[in-house]
């Protein structure tokens, strides 16, 4: 009963953790540019979902007032990480933008997206 | 790349219904924000699906000139201005920076002066964020007009 | 090198996993992000505001500063973007020689 | 907080990140990306943030899905890893 316990009271901590990892694994293990911004897209996404699984509170609902239910603190669940992460995903697709921006430009100038065939290129260019 | 309209009858006829309601409920969505979810960051967002939606179909020779795309940075920074005269005006009048219980209006009274001044101020992000998306989307496209 | 990218992931999520142990529980009322300020701003909301809606009446009231910053990073984003594709003078063949190429990017 | 829901969205989730990481056609992976979002949104609708799930559900599995496609098309859509 006690693995139990501390599995649901751990699971999604443990669920965001594997999300991390494969969003690094993007990032680091990928070598198409654009493979490497979906790895990005999802490491964002599971920062986001940390914060908003820890606004959730037992018992509480969705933070809108209702007359009916009353005003204490306790019935509704933590709004603060809701605003932090709001803006946080419009400067993420913001950023996506950007990103995409340079990814033309880079493909302009080198007619690839891989980043090892970037490297020797440059290499090459250099000499 | 979506230089010509696209040759199918029933997307064509699809999208021209649907581009008016995506911008009403665009709307409803900033004004109704304080009682239920939703806001500028959302109506500006669907209002930037409604103009994208009517390039990718229309094709941009003919979508352009119903919407410019010199227009969007306009819109962009007006967006900015009105959040930003939202801040400044209440200074003049004594209170400190984003104050909006002091605005200019003095038909409304002080709770209800704030949520006039939180409208207002989700009216210029909307426009912010539909002029940058629309932004963002026309320069990625307009490599090869 | 990959050996290099397994060992770095492994050390990231071992380093993730412990500092999972010292975190509140699942849908705890009692944890310190949920007990500082956030019921001020639910209890005042109405009397404050008139706006039932919380996450509205803190984005633009109560953090109004926050959410102008971050209106104005996303205006820097649209700028960056057309600064970035935008078609300099001189034609693109000359910067896209191997001598100038550094130049370029 | 249904906890049998969290958990199998969780693990769809964890699918859909790890298909939109290793398929080759980079367009199934933007469309396996664009579903982790719309699942992420569906979450966060379960775990009560409902502001945050209609701006993810439009930005993330709506735009952000567009601006990657344009992309897509103006570079290459094969990818060797």
């Amino acid at each position: 009963m006690v693995a139990i316990d501390l599995f649901l009271s751990r699971y999604v901590y443990l669920m965001i953790v594997i999300l991390l990892a494969i969003g690094l694994y993007g990032m680091l293990g990928k070598r198409n540019l654009l493979k490497k911004l979906i790895g990005m897209n999802i490491f964002q996404t599971a920062i986001f979902l940390f914060f908003i699984e820890g606004a959730t509170k037992a018992g509480g609902t969705v933070p809108v007032i209702d007359e009916s239910l009353g005003m204490e603190a306790a019935k509704y669940i933590n709004p603060l990480p809701h605003v932090l992460i709001l803006t946080g995903i419009v400067v993420g697709l913001s950023l996506t933008g950007v990103a995409l921006a340079f990814l033309l430009r880079i493909y302009r100038a080198y007619k690839t997206l891989d980043d090892r065939d970037i490297m020797a290129n440059m290499k090459e260019s250099s000499e | 790349m979506i230089k010509q309209h696209y040759q199918s009858i029933i997307v064509q006829t699809i999208c021209s219904l649907l581009i008016p309601f995506i911008q009403l409920f665009a709307l409803y969505v900033i004004f109704h924000g304080h009682y239920g979810p939703g806001g500028g960051f959302q109506g500006g967002v669907l209002l930037a699906v409604s103009i994208i939606l009517q390039r990718l179909y229309l094709g941009t020779k003919i979508a352009h000139p119903k919407f410019p795309p010199k227009l969007t940075m306009a819109f962009a920074a007006v967006g900015l201005l009105i959040y930003g005269l939202a801040g400044i005006i209440p200074m003049a009048y004594g209170a400190s920076f984003l104050d909006y219980g002091s605005l200019p209006l003095f038909w409304v009274h002080d709770a209800e002066l704030r949520a006039l001044g939180i409208l207002i101020v989700e009216i210029g992000i909307g426009l912010g964020v539909f002029g940058t998306l629309v932004l963002i989307f026309d320069n990625l496209v307009g490599e090869r007009w | 090198m990959r050996w290099l990218n397994a060992l770095i992931m492994l050390l990231f999520v071992a380093l993730m996993l412990y500092a999972t142990v010292g975190l509140p529980d699942h849908a705890d009322p009692q944890a310190p992000a949920n007990v500082h300020v956030s019921p001020t701003y639910i209890e005042d909301t109405i009397e404050d505001t008139h706006t039932p809606n919380v996450v509205t009446s803190v984005l633009a009231d109560y953090r109004g500063y926050d959410t102008l910053g971050e209106t104005i990073v996303i205006f820097t984003a649209g700028l960056a973007c057309v600064l970035i594709l935008m078609k300099r003078k001189g034609n693109d063949k000359a910067t896209l020689s191997k001598h100038h190429r550094s130049d370029y990017m | 907080m249904i906890w049998q829901i969290d958990f199998w969205l969780l693990v769809i989730l964890i699918i859909t990140a790890l298909v939109a990481l290793s398929v080759h056609d980079l367009l199934a992976a933007v469309a396996a990306l664009a579903a982790y979002s719309f699942f992420v949104a569906l979450l966060f609708s379960q775990m009560g943030a409902i502001d945050v799930a209609f701006v993810e559900a439009t930005l993330g599995a709506g735009i952000s899905g567009v601006l990657f496609i344009v992309a897509l098309f103006l570079t290459r859509r094969r990818s060797e890893d």
